[in-house]
C-alpha cells in the first residue's frame, strides 16, 4: 500500500524539530524530515560534513529527534556499518543512516560507500543532493548538472554529472532509488522499501537548495517537480533481485520525451543557470539523453 | 585452558592477546607488517573461536572509521595498522583521540615512504603524537600480549576515556618469533572486565547528537578535559600495570619507564622502542667494563612521563638520548620532549641526542655502547 | 580533578535548537480560512514544521507557527487552493 | 649466545624451520629467537633466517651477522654463503649427500645429510618443492647437540599439527640418523 | 587492424627489462610487458602500492624503461591528472598510465578513479587484477571471486565481486574494456584503442597470480584462458560514444552458456578455490551470472 | 599593471601572490574557511586571466596529489586547504616533504573536530611539523600575500628542494579585509624567477623510476640531506626575506622571527600567528606602564629558529611563550621547541608556557598583557 | 582607534557593506579592518560585522566587543543591539524614518535614515531582500564624520564595479544628505 | 654542505634490477629444436623476457636466456607443438 498524506500525519514521532538552523525552503531539511520521520523510532543516523551538520542547530541543542553522529567527510558508511555491526552484535535493533550531501557521497565519501556496498553492510544510505557543496559555499561537486554556475566554475559547469544511482547498480547494491522533496509520498515509501531489504540500500534525493540554486525559496518544490518533469531526474528504483528498473508512478510518463517539459522551464527558475548558452543547454540535453539511454537498460 | 609458553611473533601476540578480551567488532585493513595480525583474527572469526565481528574495510580510513562508529554504539572494538595505514587513517586517529573513544589500535611501527621501505622506524606513530591518543611503546613480544591487554583497562576506564595505541617495532618485533606466556583467557578477560557500562552508547530511545558545531567556550572544556585525562592516564597506566604484575607476575618498569642499572650513572642511555631493550644488553657490556652506565626505556611516549625524566635527569650525571623518529627542521622527538621537561624543571644533567635507525637501520648494541663511550 | 565522566561534545533534541527561527522572517503566510480546503499539502512541504495540520472532521484550518516559521513561501506557493499567501513582515 | 644463519629458497618453509628450531630451544630450556630477514620473498630466490639461542634472556634484536653455524637447505645455494663470517668453530650444515665441492679445503666442521632425498622418500613436496625445512633439523640437532631430536620433535608436533607432523618428525629423525660430521 | 604477434615482435621498444622481480610466472609482468610496451616509447607509468612496486625491481635500478612514479595506495589517477596536466601545460606529449592492482582500484582507490573519471582527466587506468591483495599476502580485495580462500577469507570469500568495469561505464569512462594476459593481442589491441580515445580510459586485465592462486606457475596462461572460456570473465569493450557494449573476438562465443566451460575446470587448477562446499559453487555461479545478466543490457 | 592598495581578505592575498606567480597546476579541494582562495583562482582560470591547469579534485588527498604528481612533471604547482583537509591528505603531506617537491600549499589553520568548530587554532598545520614541510605563519594580510610569493622562491631553489607551507589564521586573517600593497604582477615574476629548470622533471626520453623500494642506508641519505636542507632553508629564508625587503620595501623581522620593543626585558613574549601580532599591542600597552617587556614572532616554526630563540633567551630575562596549539599528554608545540633549544644549550633564562586560543577562542591583547603581568 | 559594529540580516550584503567601509576609511589615509562575524550565516537571521578604524596600523585581531558606534541596517534588529557594549559617546546609526522606541530616552546620539526606502527607490533589491547596506554607509559617513562621502563613493566604485556602482552611490548620497542625527 | 642536488629516491633502468633471477630457476625449459615450429608464442607468453624469438626465415629456433629465465614453464605449457620441456635444475 503506497504512503498517503494521512499516513504521513499519523506518523507517531518526527524526526526533526521546529527551530532548526536549515535556510528557508531548504529541501534537504524537509527531505530529512519526512525520509528519516518514516523510521524515526529506531534510526540512527551518520552525518559526514555538510548542510545538515550545521542545520541541526548548534550550542543549546540539536533539532533531530534521532541519535545522531557526525562524522569525518570521508566516511559516513564505513561508520554507519560500525554501528550497525556493534548493535548487531549487542542484540540491539535500529535502522542506521547515513546521511550526506552529494558531495560526501559522490566526491570524497564514494570510496567509504562502494566499500559498504561490497561489504553488503545492512545500511541505508541517502544522499540528498543539492548538486554542489552547499555547506561550503556552493562549489561543483560531481553531481553538479552541466552548465550551472557555481563558486568553482563561475562560467559553467562542464563535466558530465555523475550519476551515483547508476554506479549503485553496478556495485550490486540491494536496493537503488532515486526520489524527489517534490513527491513526499513516494520518497517515504521508497525509505520503508529500503530498510525491508537485507544488504546495502542507497536512495539519492534531488533536495532543492535555493541558495546555491539561487531560486526563490518558495520555488524549492517546483523547481524539484521540474527537474523530474523535464526528465532532468528520472524517479525510479532497482534491486538486484530482479537486476530491473522501475519508473515510480509520479514520474513514468517521462520516460517518453513526448512528454517532457522543455527543460528550460527548469532552468529558468534558477539564478545558477543564468547565461548558459546554447551549446551548454545542448550539452545539458545530450547529458540528460545520456542518462536515459543508460536507465532504459535496466526498464522493462 | 590455562596458561601457555608459546614460540610467537609479534603480531600473533596482539592476536592472542585480542582474542582473550573479546572485541565486539574488528575492523582492519591489511599493510606490511602487521598483515598477520588480521589475517589471525580473521581466521578466528570466521572459524567462530572469536565472536566477534570482523568489517574488511577498503582502507584505513575506513577502518577507524567503522571502529570508531561501533565504539559509540557501546561496543569493544579493536584495529591496528602502520605506517602509510595510519596516515591514510590520520584524520579518524584525531577525531577518535578528541571523541574520546577507548578504541584499542595496534601499530606495527614502519618508516614513511617515498623512498619505500617497509622496515621499522617511530616516525609513523610519532606523527600522531598531538592526536590524544596514548602511547606506549613495547620491547618485546611477551610485553606486546602483555601491554594489549592492558590497553583495554586503560581506555575503557570513566576517568581516562582515552584511545590507545600499543605500538611495537615493525619486523623486528612483529615477525620475529620468541617465547611468550599466554596467560589464561579467562583470567585475562577478568583482569580486563566486560564492556557492558560503556563510556558512551547509542540507544534510539535516548537520542542525543555527537560532535556538533561547538562554541569556542565548549571546545576549550571538552580540550581541557583531554589534557587532564593524559594527566590522569600515568597514574592509571601505572596502576594497571602494577595489577597486572600483581595478577600475571610480569611487570614493566613502572609502567611508563623501565629502569636497568643503578642510579648515579655518569651516563644513562634513554631510548625507546627495541633499540631500548637492546640498550641494555650494551649496559652490560660497559658496565663489565667498569663504567657506570645505566639506561632507560621510555615506554609511554603519550602521557609523557615528565615526573619520571625528572627523577632519573636528578638521580644521574648525563643523558644520552637515543631517537628513532625525528622532527625535520628541528630535532629527534624524545631528545625534545626530554629537553623540554628538563629545562621547565631547571634541572642541568647535560641532554645529548641522537638519531639512530630511521628506514629500518639496524643498530646493534655495539654500536649504542660505541655512541655512549664517545659521549661518556 | 575529579570529574568522572569525560566532557564530551554531545546535545540532547530541543525545540528551537537554532533559536527563534521565526525571526528570520521577511514575509509571512496568511491563510484564508474560506479558501482553505484542509487537504494539508502545505502541511506536507513545510521543511519547519510550521504548520499545525488542518483536520477536516474538527473543520480546523491549518495554523501557522510563526516563532518557526521562518517564511520561505513555499506553502503559499504549493498550496493547490490558493488559500495562502505572504505578507511582508512589518517592523 | 649462540647464532644460526640458516640458507634456503623461497617457498621451501625456511621460516618456519627456523620457528620451530626456536620452539625446540625453549623446550630445551633456552631462551630463543627466529628472525626471518625482512623483505619481500620470491619463490626460487634466496632467503635468509636467523636463530639466536641463549641460557639468559635475549634482548639483541639485530640480524645476525656473525653466526655460530649456518645450515643450507639447499645445496644450490652453498656458494653464496659467505663463510668467513660464520664462526671459525662452528658447524656449516648442508642438505647434501657430500661434502660440496666449494667447501672442500675450508678445514671447517661440515655436517651434510641428503635431505632432500628422505623429504621427498616422504613425500614432502608442495607445488613442486620438495619441502626439506624440517628435516634438516634432525641434522642440526645432531651436529650441535644444543637441542635433543626429542624437543625437535615436540616443536614440529605443535607447529604443523597432529596431520603433517609425523612425517615431518619422521623425516628429521631420518636426517638426525642420517647426518655425518666432517672436516672438509 | 588487429595486433599480431608479428606486430608485437616488432614493437622497437619493450618496456619491461630482464631481471625484474616479479615471481616465476607472473601473470601482472606479463601484462605490463606489453600493455605498456605498446605504448613503450611516450608512456608514464604512475604506481601505487602494489606487486608492481615491488616487482620493478631495488636497490640497484628498476626493470621499468618507461618513467615510473610510485605512489601512495588511495591515489594514482590523481597523480596520473596531475602529470598529465603538467604535460599538457609544458607542451609534452605523454600517454599517462595508471597501473594499479585491483586493491588499488577497486578498494581503496576507487574514489580517486572515480574522481578522475568523472573530470575526464586524460589518462589511460589500468587495473591488473589478481584478485587480491598479493603484494600483502593475499588478502581478500572487493574484486575476489565467491569461494576463493584469502589469508583474511580462510574459509572462502562470501561477498559478491565487484566489477569495476561496470562501474566504470556507470560513471561514464570514455572507453572501457576487459582483457586477459591469455589474450596478448587482444589485450595490446585494447590499450591501443584506450589511447586513441579522449578522456578517461579504463582497462581492466585478468593477471593471474600463482602465489595468491595457489596455481602451479606454468598454468598461468591457462588458468587465464579457463576464466574466459567458463564465462567467469567476459572479454569486452564499451565506450559511451555508443553506450553498447561489444565482446571481444576471442571471447564472443561464451556469451551462449552452451560454449562455455563447466567453472569447476577453472576452480579445480588453483588451490584457492580447495575445499569448495557446493552452496558456495552455486553461490559462484550465480555470481557470474549477475555479471553476464548485467553486461548482456549493454550488448547488442 | 602596476603596484595596487586595495581592501583585502587574507584568502584573496594569498590568491593574488599565486596569479602573480603563475603555476603551472593547480588542484585544490573545497574547506572552510579556504574556500575563497581557490574560487578566486578558479575563476581566473576560467575566465582566461590565469593560463594555468585547474584540477577540481574530489577530496585533499587527490589535490595533494595531483599536486605533486605535476611538480614531478616539472610544474610550478599550488594547492591549499585547511584542518579536516589537511589531515585528510596527511599521506601526500609527508610524501610531498620526503620527496623534496617544491610545492606551495597555503593552510588556513583551523581547529580540529571532535566538537566541529571552523574557527582557528594551529592544531591542523602543527600535526606535520614532522613532514619535511618549511612552515611559515603570518600576522596580517600583507604578509600572508608576501610570504606566498616568497614560498617558491625558497621552494624552488636547489639547494632547498622542500615544500612550503605558508599558514594563515582562518578567519581571523582570511575572512578579515584589510589593507594589502599588491606589488606589480611583472615584478614579482621576476622576483620569483620562472620555473624552466625544475628540481626534477619527467622526461619520456630519458626513464626513471621514483619512490621504489630502498635499502636503509639509501634510505638515511634521503633523511639525511632533508634535514640538511631544512638547515640550510633557515638561510634562505632570511636572504629572501631580505632581497624582498630590498625589491618591495617590506620586511618581516629577519625572515625566521620578527622582534618587537628593546632587548633586555624583564620578560619577552613569544608567540606565532595573528596572536603574536596582537601580542605587540599588549607591549605598548605594558611599555607604557613603564615595564619591560618585549615580543617575538616566530614567523618559521620548520625550520625552527634555533640559534635566534637562542640569541633572544640571552639577551632577555624571562620568555613567556603562548601556543595556540598542544600536544595532548605534554605541553604546547612552542613552549617544547624553546625549552628544548634553551636546555639544549645550557641558556637558563626561565621559560613559562601558556596554550591559548584553541577553538577559536579569542585571545585580545588585553588578556595577553594581564598574562604577562601575571607572570612578570 | 574607532570601532563600528554592524548588524544586518543574513543575505542583505552586511559584510560587503563593512569591507566597503574599510577600504574608504584606506582612502581617507586610515588603517583599517572588516571583520566578519565567523559562522554559518543564513538568509534573514542576525549577522554581526566589525569594522576598525585607526591613524596607526592596526594590530588587533579581535571582534569588537565595545563598540564606539553601532549601525542597524535592518530596524527590526534594533532590540539585539546591547546598547550598554556601546560606548557612550559613539553613535547608533539605524536604518529607520524615526528613533525607534526601543531607543527612546536612552539619551544616546542616534543617527536615523529610511535607507530601506531610498534603496528600493533606487531597485537596490535581490531575491526580494532590499540591500541597504551601502545605502547605511551615506548614514555613517554623515553622522560620524570619520570618513567623507567621496571616500565612501570611491570605494564602492572599486568594489562593486562600474555597473552596479552608480545606483549605490547615488544611494549612499541621499542617505547622507536625509540622515538626521539626534539625541534619543 | 655543499651539495646542491636534493637527495632522492630515484633509480635507472637496467637489466637485472633484481639481479640474476635465472638463479631461482628450479626447473629450466628445454626446447627441442625439431618440434619447434617458429611460431613465437612462447615468445610473447614469458613474462620474463627470457625467450629470444624464433625467426622463420633465418630458420632459427627460439633460445632461452637462462641468466633470468625463472623456469615458470609457461613456455613449456603454452607452446602448441610440446616443442619445450622443463627439466629439473641439478645442483
Ligand atoms: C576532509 C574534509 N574536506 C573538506 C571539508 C569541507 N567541507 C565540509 S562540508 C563540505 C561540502 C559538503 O557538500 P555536500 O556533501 O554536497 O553537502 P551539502 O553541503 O551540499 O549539504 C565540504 C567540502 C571537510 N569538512 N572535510
Ligand atoms: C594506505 C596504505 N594502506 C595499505 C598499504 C599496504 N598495501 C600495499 S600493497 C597492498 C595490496 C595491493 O593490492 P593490489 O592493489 O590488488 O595489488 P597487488 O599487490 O595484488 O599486485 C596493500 C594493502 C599501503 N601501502 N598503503
Ligand atoms: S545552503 Fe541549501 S542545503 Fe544548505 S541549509 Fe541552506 S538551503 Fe539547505
Ligand atoms: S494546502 Fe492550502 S488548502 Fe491545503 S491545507 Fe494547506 S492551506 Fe489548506
Ligand atoms: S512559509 Fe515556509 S516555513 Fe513558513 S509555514 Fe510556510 S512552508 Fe513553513
Ligand atoms: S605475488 Fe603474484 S602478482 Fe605479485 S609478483 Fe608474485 S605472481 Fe606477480
Ligand atoms: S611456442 Fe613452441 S613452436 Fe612456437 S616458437 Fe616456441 S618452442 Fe617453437
Ligand atoms: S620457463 Fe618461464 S621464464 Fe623461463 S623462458 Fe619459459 S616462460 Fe620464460
Ligand atoms: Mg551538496
Ligand atoms: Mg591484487
Amino acid at each position: 500500500m503506497p504512503t498517503t498524506l494521512k499516513d504521513l500525519m499519523n506518523n507517531p514521532k518526527e524526526a526533526l524539530l521546529k527551530g532548526h538552523f536549515a535556510c528557508a525552503g531548504c529541501g534537504s531539511a524537509l527531505a530529512f524530515r519526512h525520509a528519516i520521520g518514516a523510521i524515526a523510532d529506531k534510526a540512527v543516523v551518520v552525518i559526514p560534513a555538510c548542510c545538515t551538520s550545521v542545520y541541526q542547530g548548534f550550542g543549546r541543542g540539536v533539532a533531530f529527534d534521532v541519535p545522531t553522529i557526525n562524522v569525518a567527510f570521508a566516511s559516513s558508511d564505513a561508520v554507519a556499518a560500525g554501528i550497525k555491526h556493534a548493535m548487531e552484535k549487542k542484540g540491539k535493533e535500529a535502522h542506521v543512516v547515513a546521511w550526506a550531501g552529494d558531495g560526501g557521497t559522490a566526491d570524497i565519501g564514494i570510496a567509504t560507500l562502494i566499500g559498504a556496498c561490497d561489504r553488503q553492510d545492512n545500511i541505508l544510505h541517502i544522499m540528498y543532493s543539492n548538486n554542489v557543496y552547499s555547506n561550503t559555499g556552493g562549489q561543483r561537486s560531481g553531481d553538479t548538472p552541466i552548465g550551472a554556475r557555481t563558486t568553482t566554475t563561475p562560467f559553467g559547469n562542464k563535466a558530465q554529472r555523475k550519476m551515483v544511482p547508476f554506479i549503485m547498480m553496478a556495485n550490486n547494491a540491494s536496493y537503488v532509488a532515486t526520489a524527489s522533496v517534490a513527491y513526499i509520498p513516494d520518497l517515504v515509501d521508497k525509505v520503508k522499501k529500503a530498510i525491508s531489504y537485507d544488504g546495502f540500500k542507497f536512495i539519492e534525493i534531488d533536495a532543492s537548495c535555493p541558495v546555491a540554486w539561487k531560486s526563490d525559496s518558495a520555488d524549492s518544490i517546483k523547481v524539484a517537480r521540474l527537474a523530474v518533469e523535464t526528465g532532468v531526474w528520472p524517479l525510479f528504483e532497482w534491486d538486484n533481485k530482479s537486476n530491473k528498473a522501475v519508473l515510480s508512478k509520479r514520474g513514468s510518463k517521462f520516460r517518453n520525451k513526448e512528454n517532457r517539459k522543455p527543460i528550460e522551464e527548469w532552468l529558468n527558475i534558477q539564478g545558477r543557470f543564468k547565461g548558459m548558452s546554447d551549446e551548454e543547454i545542448k550539452n545539458l540535453y545530450a547529458d540528460v539523453d545520456r542518462q536515459w539511454t543508460f536507465l532504459e537498460k535496466f526498464l522493462e | 585452558m590455562a596458561e601457555e609458553v608459546v614460540m610467537l611473533t609479534g603480531n600473533h601476540s596482539v592476536s592472542e592477546a585480542v582474542k582473550r578480551v573479546k572485541p565486539d567488532v574488528i575492523a582492519a585493513y591489511p599493510i606490511t607488517p602487521q598483515t598477520a595480525i588480521i589475517e589471525y583474527l580473521s581466521k578466528l572469526v570466521d572459524s567462530g573461536e572469536m565472536d566477534s565481528h570482523f568489517i574488511r574495510v577498503e582502507s584505513e580510513h575506513s577502518a577507524l572509521a567503522a571502529v570508531a562508529g561501533a565504539s559509540w554504539a557501546g561496543a569493544r572494538t579493536f584495529t591496528a595498522t602502520s605506517s602509510q595505514g595510519l596516515l591514510y587513517m590520520g584524520e579518524w586517529v584525531f577525531w577518535t583521540g578528541y571523541a574520546r573513544l577507548p578504541v584499542v589500535m595496534a601499530v606495527v611501527n614502519r618508516c614513511l615512504a617515498p623512498g619505500w621501505s617497509i622496515w621499522v622506524d617511530l616516525q609513523d606513530s610519532m606523527a600522531f603524537r598531538d592526536a590524544g591518543w596514548i602511547q606506549i611503546y613495547n620491547k618485546n613480544n611477551q610485553e606486546v600480549f602483555d601491554t594489549t591487554i592492558q590497553s583495554y583497562k586503560i581506555a575503557e576506564s570513566k576517568d581516562i576515556a582515552l584511545p590507545v595505541m600499543p605500538c611495537l617495532d615493525g619486523f623486528v618485533l612483529s615477525h620475529t618469533s620468541s617465547k611468550v606466556i599466554l596467560s589464561d583467557p579467562e583470567e585475562v578477560y577478568n583482569f580486563v572486565g566486560d564492556y557492558s557500562d560503556p563510556i558512551i552508547e547509542i540507544d534510539t530511545g535516548k537520542p542525543f547528537a555527537y560532535g556538533s558545531i561547538v562554541m569556542p567556550d565548549k571546545y576549550n572544556k571538552d580540550r581541557k578535559d583531554l589534557m587532564e585525562a593524559m594527566e590522569r592516564a600515568k597514574a592509571k597506566i601505572k596502576a594497571v600495570n602494577k595489577e597486572f604484575s600483581e595478577t600475571f607476575g610480569r611487570t614493566y618498569g613502572n609502567g611508563l619507564i623501565e629502569k636497568y642499572g643503578d642510579d648515579d650513572a655518569d651516563l644513562t642511555i634513554v631510548g625507546i622502542g627495541t633499540m631500548a631493550d637492546e640498550t641494555q644488553q650494551a649496559i652490560d657490556m660497559l658496565t663489565s667494563e667498569g663504567l657506570k652506565v645505566n639506561s632507560v626505556r621510555v615506554r609511554t611516549f603519550r602521557p609523557f612521563p615528565t615526573e619520571d625524566i625528572i627523577d632519573i635527569a636528578k638521580k644521574n650525571h648525563k643523558l644520552l638520548v637515543i631517537d628513532r623518529s625525528v622532527s625535520f627542521g628541528h630535532e629527534g622527538h624524545l631528545q625534545m620532549e626530554i629537553e623540554s621537561v628538563l629545562k621547565r624543571n631547571s634541572i642541568d644533567t647535560p641532554v645529548i641526542g641522537k638519531v639512530m635507525g630511521l628506514g629500518g637501520e639496524d643498530v646493534p648494541y655495539t654500536r649504542i655502547a660505541k655512541v655512549a663511550k664517545e659521549n661518556l | 580533578m575529579t570529574e568522572k565522566e569525560p566532557s564530551m561534545p554531545i546535545l540532547y533534541p530541543i525545540e528551537g535548537a537554532a533559536g527563534l527561527t521565526g525571526d528570520w522572517r521577511t514575509q509571512r503566510p496568511i491563510v484564508d480560512p474560506e479558501k482553505c480546503k484542509m487537504c494539508n499539502i502545505c502541511w506536507q512541504y513545510c521543511p519547519d514544521l510550521a504548520i499545525t495540520a488542518a483536520n477536516k472532521d474538527e473543520n480546523k484550518v491549518i495554523v501557522f507557527d510563526y516563532t518557526y516559521c521562518k517564511g520561505c513561501g513555499i506553502c503559499a506557493s504549493e498550496c493547490p487552493f490558493g488559500a495562502i499567501h505572504m505578507e511582508k513582515e512589518v517592523d | 649466545m649462540i647464532e644460526l644463519l640458516q640458507i634456503s629458497r623461497g617457498g621451501s618453509g625456511g621460516v618456519t624451520g627456523a620457528k620451530i628450531l626456536a620452539e625446540a630451544a625453549m623446550y630445551e630450556g633456552l631462551d630463543s629467537q627466529a628472525i626471518p630477514k625482512y623483505g619481500a620473498e620470491r619463490r626460487g630466490a634466496k632467503v635468509e633466517a636467523y636463530v639466536r639461542f641463549d641460557t639468559s634472556p635475549i634482548r639483541i634484536h639485530s640480524p645476525v651477522y656473525n653466526p655460530t653455524h649456518a645450515m643450507v637447505l639447499d645445496s644450490s645455494l652453498i656458494k653464496s654463503l659467505e663463510i668467513d663470517k660464520v664462526s671459525k668453530d662452528g658447524i656449516i650444515m648442508i642438505n647434501s649427500s657430500h661434502i660440496p665441492d666449494f667447501l672442500k679445503g675450508t678445514n671447517r666442521k661440515v655436517a651434510y645429510v641428503d635431505a632432500t632425498s628422505i623429504s621427498k622418500e616422504l613425500g614432502l613436496v608442495v607445488s613442486g618443492f620438495t619441502l626439506t625445512n624440517v628435516t634438516m633439523l634432525g641434522c642440526f640437532a645432531k651436529a650441535t647437540g644444543i637441542i635433543k631430536i626429542e624437543n625437535i620433535e615436540k616443536a614440529i608436533e605443535k607447529t604443523l599439527g597432529a596431520k603433517i607432523a609425523p612425517k615431518n618428525i619422521e623425516a628429521a629423525r631420518r636426517a638426525y640418523e642420517k647426518t655425518k660430521v666432517e672436516i672438509a
